[in-house]
């Protein structure tokens, strides 16, 4: 019973109860305002509208879930970080469940401040990039199913996505763009400085990303997360290709933009980096999408290396893959907090000249593996 | 106001009964080696206390003098440049370092009260540069030959000398 | 179109797409603004974003003087303010609260300004200091601004000189029982 | 590619305070730099020709706000030399006390302010959280956390509090415990060697000419430490190391740093155990002399110096305030030549700025 047909289930009943209405309307009232009811009713319940309206309540359900998720994620960036250095972390906001209420006090707060676009600043330039930027990683986290059946593209009997994880990797790739966008249109020196900065960042550590993800399709034999899973049944991919692995957590690492890659955003002379001009909830959006793309960095980790959701059944499946996807994310935040900055030519000497070597190696091992037979 | 020398205990320790092997104590050598370049330029060199000498210089003397101790009589350092204010004149202070024998001269040159300007050392010590813009933003001493003399603490668009004693602020 | 909100549905029809945005904007307006559905909205809304607003201020990372050291104490583990959800911020862009630490120079007076009106608009000012506040011992200075509420509407004062870190997290707390007290709704502002 | 101005703002989290560093770059390296200060310059000069002398001891205190306990024991030193006093043989330890420990403060909010901006937080907050034991012992000497009042002209305030050497004895050995570990945080990390080793050179001869003292001094070479070379207060009978190192790079000034801490607290432990009886303070006479003073002092950001000239009356007649940053600053354009962008916020930390005494 997966979630396609458990929101279809839910629908079918809701679209029964209203529709007799339509038609207890349409057999009292005379014969041409009834036919119009009847109408109503019999598109409601055709399969079409169906299928349409269960797919909008399944990606509800699924964006529901993952913003949980985020909303924890935040926590723990907070929390972890009051761990590491020493101090308590949100504590006072949400007093008794340990400060969790803290990023929905800062979410709401920045939903309500005035939202100020620069005179000079491109205006449609300036509006559209946290859109896109939010869109985007929005979508990665729709392709990403936590388990066989909970999850877009893999509950309809045809598979919604086609290749569902190629798509989750070209979605991850929209961002830089979106950055050069906010960085230019804000009209401010630094901003276009920092956005240059970040594009090129993510441009650099695209490229062994996709190495490393592509020995993994080499592996399964396919471009669906379902068949990925399954194929890492016996053993985890993060095992024969270890080197990937890690190659795949550092590329993360500076996709994400977190300290050791911090570059655009806290460097010397750019303030904030791209999203100085950006505030109230526009910078409300910038601050999620962070969060929200780690999380689909860490989900991504998961469901390519670390075998999603396969675990022992005493947890159901969503949980095993959630808690890959916290460790991996834990991992992530304890690199940060005791790690300082890398200045932007090391960090691009690291990006071209060690891990793509090491991408290609790790192509290589995969390669050798796969013509071996044993996987 | 009085002469600016010290007047009470600077005689106790005279120089004479210091045993006078040459390093043993450079205060009087290098005054020795300053008198005899400097005949009329520098008077009334004297030793307040070790580790520091004073010594009053001409103002036309002021660059050959402060060239020579660095060259030859091994000053490597400016520490301070001060501007002071008096009645009729005014008087620019240099303290100058030497790492190798641990002294510190202070070179005192007088100026009259309605034209206060020193030729600039910043040439000779990089150090003096933003000493000198100081003293001329606060005190309004005119140094020739500064590379450049503007203000710096003061915003540029200020037209007084706030340490002069006739500004009441 | 001349007639100002209340237009028919009929008139909608005919505006060229402009006029026709002006014209939602301006029904929109009245109808949160001044008609009785807005002050719904604020009766239901407005003690959850007040909470909102007490609880993540934000302050600008900008340190002048000796209280920002006692400023950079405050978020450090042993006076932690981040309990609180009191995160320092660099960009003006994205704080709530200008915290002014120090003697503001008369160089200094039109930056400050300027960094007061780049703040979105629910924004407080906090005079840390006694320099803040009245000049502190440079009060007589020739160069110093007697005080930041000459240039700046103050609202929280703390005294001390520095002024110790747990006075400036005290001070916080002040700030939000005043938000707190002073709940206006968003929409309608009452 | 086109030339373009850089400006570091007045208002920057790199700026430890307010100056502006305006950097002329060449696509990614630095070309040319002017820096901008002032904006903190609150006349202090002028203030105190119309306090006493005992007045001004506060103001020299918000000089540096880092190493205030340093700025008024020079004006102290300044006037004392003046007015010709022999300051009592337990004032002069208690002093070395109070400005080691103040020392050791300094440098921690240094190592703080240097890690927060490499983008170490975890650096920053474990000093900023060691450096409190410190700002306690302080205060429990002087009574404040930051700017203490405690030097008086011809002594000290007052005497120690009861058990204060057991207290500093039991911080010490925490202290060098701390030390030990943030040596391996900061020199385990690879990254912070790449960020520091080979940044922003500084040659002896350059060092020397431009006027630098200090730290920064010692980093390149030049063993020059007035503590040893000419010893004030009680520093003739304590036996230390002057910390050197001959590279002159960011990495040599935080190392340099690092090992003056170690000194320290050799410094206190000794002055602790030597710590005479006896009187602690001579009643300094109201009106000073007519002549000059001028005293010297190791700050913990380089050489500190003031000349004070008395005119009979009990108000100085000009004091004048020698800053180390300031001539450190004039020196920045020659450090950041054909350095890159990013390592403007290493050098410029490692120069240990502190804009309070730097504007006056």
């Amino acid at each position: 019973m997966n979630l396609y047909e458990f929101c279809y289930g839910i629908l079918h009943w809701l679209v029964d109860l209203v529709n007799n209405l339509w038609y207890w309307l349409g057999d009292t009232l005379p014969w041409y305002f009834g036919d119009f009811f009847t109408a109503v009713g019999d598109f409601a319940a055709s399969s079409g509208h169906l299928q349409f309206m269960t797919l909008l309540l399944e990606s509800l359900v699924i964006i529901i879930v993952a913003l949980i998720n985020v909303l924890n994620f935040l926590w723990i960036f907070r929390k972890l970080s009051g761990r590491i250095l020493d101090f308590y972390g949100p504590y006072y906001v949400g007093y008794r469940i340990g400060g969790w209420l803290q990023n929905l006090a800062d979410g709401m707060k920045l939903f309500i401040k005035e939202i100020i676009v620069p005179a000079k600043a491109d205006k449609t330039g300036f509006v559209l990039a946290p859109v896109i930027f939010v869109g985007s990683s929005l979508l990665i986290l729709a392709t990403i199913p936590l388990s066989e059946n909970f999850g877009l593209s893999t509950s309809r009997d045809g598979g919604g996505v086609p290749a569902p994880a190629l798509f989750a990797l070209a979605m991850f790739a929209i961002a830089p763009f979106t950055i050069l966008l906010a960085g230019w249109s804000s009209n401010n020196k630094y901003t276009l400085i920092g956005g240059m900065r970040s594009a090129a960042q993510m441009m650099s550590y695209e490229i062994p990303l996709i190495l490393c993800v592509a020995s993994v399709f080499l592996l399964a034999g396919s471009f669906d997360f379902v068949d990925i899973v399954a194929a890492q049944h016996d053993i985890w991919f993060a095992i024969p290709l270890f080197i990937g692995f890690i190659v795949f957590l550092v590329c993360l690492i500076a996709e994400v933009e977190i300290i050791p890659f911090d570059l655009p955003e806290a460097e010397a002379e750019l303030v904030e980096g791209w999203t100085t001009e950006y505030g109230g909830m526009r910078f409300g959006l910038f601050y999620m999408t962070t969060a929200v793309r780690s999380y689909a960095g860490g989900a991504l980790a998961t469901a390519l290396f670390l075998g999603g959701w396969q675990g022992p059944a005493i947890i159901p499946d969503e949980i095993w893959f959630l808690i890959k996807a916290y460790i991996v994310y834990v991992v992530f935040m304890w690199l940060t907090w005791s790690v300082p900055r890398v200045r932007i030519d090391q960090m691009l000497k690291l990006g071209w000249r060690r891990l793509l070597p090491l991408a290609m190696l790790n192509l290589l091992i995969a390669a050798a593996l796969k013509t071996m037979g044993w996987f | 106001m009085s002469e600016g020398g010290r007047a009470n205990s600077a005689g106790a320790r005279d120089m004479e009964t210091a045993p006078s092997r040459i390093d043993a104590n450079p205060e009087d050598r290098v005054l020795r080696a300053l008198a005899e370049t400097f005949p009329k330029g520098v008077s009334d060199g004297e030793k307040v206390r070790p580790g520091l000498i004073r010594a009053r210089v001409d103002r036309a003397e002021l660059y050959s003098a402060c060239r020579t101790l660095r060259d030859s009589l091994g000053f490597e350092h400016i520490s301070m440049i001060s501007a002071v204010e008096y009645d009729n004149r005014f008087e620019v202070v240099y303290h100058i370092s030497s790492y190798g024998s641990r002294l510190v001269i202070e070179l005192i040159a007088s100026t009259p009260k309605d034209d206060p300007s020193v030729d600039s050392v910043s040439s000779i010590w990089g150090g003096a540069n933003w000493q000198e813009r100081e003293a001329y933003d606060l005190m309004g001493i005119v140094f020739k030959n500064h590379p450049k003399l503007e203000r710096i603490l003061l915003p540029k668009d200020v037209m007084y000398h706030p340490l002069r004693k006739d500004f009441k602020g | 179109m001349k007639d100002k909100g209340g237009a028919t549905a009929g008139q909608a029809l005919m505006f060229r797409s402009k006029d026709f945005l002006k014209w939602s904007d301006e029904t929109m307006e009245y109808l949160l603004r001044k008609s009785p559905v807005g002050a719904g909205i604020d009766l239901v809304t407005k003690d959850f974003f007040n909470w909102a607003t007490r609880n993540s201020l934000y302050f600008l990372h900008f340190g002048i003087m000796c209280c920002a050291l006692e400023m950079a104490v405050a978020s450090a583990p042993r006076f932690d303010q981040q309990r609180f959800g009191i995160i320092p911020r660099s960009s003006p862009r994205q704080c709530d609260i200008l915290l002014v630490n120090g003697p503001v120079s008369k160089k200094l007076k039109p930056a400050l300004r300027r960094l007061y009106d780049q703040m979105p608009e629910p924004k407080w000012v906090v005079a840390m200091g006694e320099c803040a506040i009245s000049g502190g011992p440079f009060y007589n200075s020739y160069s110093v601004v007697p005080g930041v509420d000459q240039f700046i509407p103050v609202d929280v004062y703390i005294p001390g000189c520095p002024a110790r870190p747990e006075a400036l997290i005290d001070g916080f707390l002040k700030l939000q029982k005043m938000i707190k007290e002073n709940k206006k709704g968003l929409l309608t502002g009452r | 590619m086109a030339e373009m101005w850089i400006n570091m703002g007045p208002q920057h989290p790199m700026t430890h305070g307010l100056w502006n560093l305006r950097v002329k770059v060449d696509g990614e390296t630095i070309v040319d730099a002017v820096p901008e200060v002032g904006y903190l310059h609150r006349g202090i000069e002028k203030l105190c020709e119309g306090k006493t002398y005992t007045q001004v001891i506060p103001i020299t205190d918000r000089l540096c706000y880092g190493s205030s306990m340093t700025w008024s024991h020079l004006y102290c030193t300044t006037v004392e030399d003046l007015m010709d006093l022999e300051v009592p043989e337990r004032a002069r330890y208690i002093r070395v006390v109070a400005i080691e420990m103040q020392r050791i403060a300094s440098h921690l909010m240094w190592l703080a302010a240097y890690a927060g901006d490499l983008g170490m937080s975890v650096g920053f907050t474990y000093t900023m959280r060691d450096r409190e034991v410190f700002v306690d012992l302080l205060q429990a000497l002087t009574g404040a956390r930051l700017t203490y009042n405690y030097p008086r002209i011809g002594g000290v305030a007052h005497d120690l509090p009861p058990n204060f050497e057991r207290d500093t004895m039991r911080a010490l050995k925490y202290m060098e415990m701390r030390l030990q570990e943030y040596e391996d945080l900061f020199e385990g990390s690879k990254i912070f060697m790449m960020r520091n080793v080979g940044i922003g050179i500084l040659r002896s001869d350059d060092a020397v000419n431009l006027g630098i003292t200090g730290p920064s001094l010692r980093a390149s070479g030049v063993s020059y430490d007035l503590r040893k070379d000419r010893p004030y207060e009680a520093y003739e009978d304590m036996d230390f190391k002057v910390a050197t190192h001959k590279d002159g790079d960011c990495y040599a000034r935080y190392r340099v740093r690092m090992d003056e801490m170690w000194e320290s607290c050799k410094i206190i432990r000794q002055a602790i155990q030597k710590m005479p009886s006896g009187k602690w303070r001579v009643v300094a006479p109201r009106n000073g002399p007519v002549g000059t003073g001028f005293g010297r002092v190791e700050d913990p950001r380089g050489e500190g110096t003031m000349y004070v000239v008395g005119d009979g009356s009990d108000k100085p007649y000009r004091l004048k305030i020698r800053s180390p940053i300031f001539v450190t600053v004039s020196a920045a354009p020659t450090i950041l030549v054909g350095y890159k962008v990013a390592d403007v916020v290493a050098i410029m930390g490692g120069l240990d700025m502190c804009i309070g005494e730097n504007d006056r």
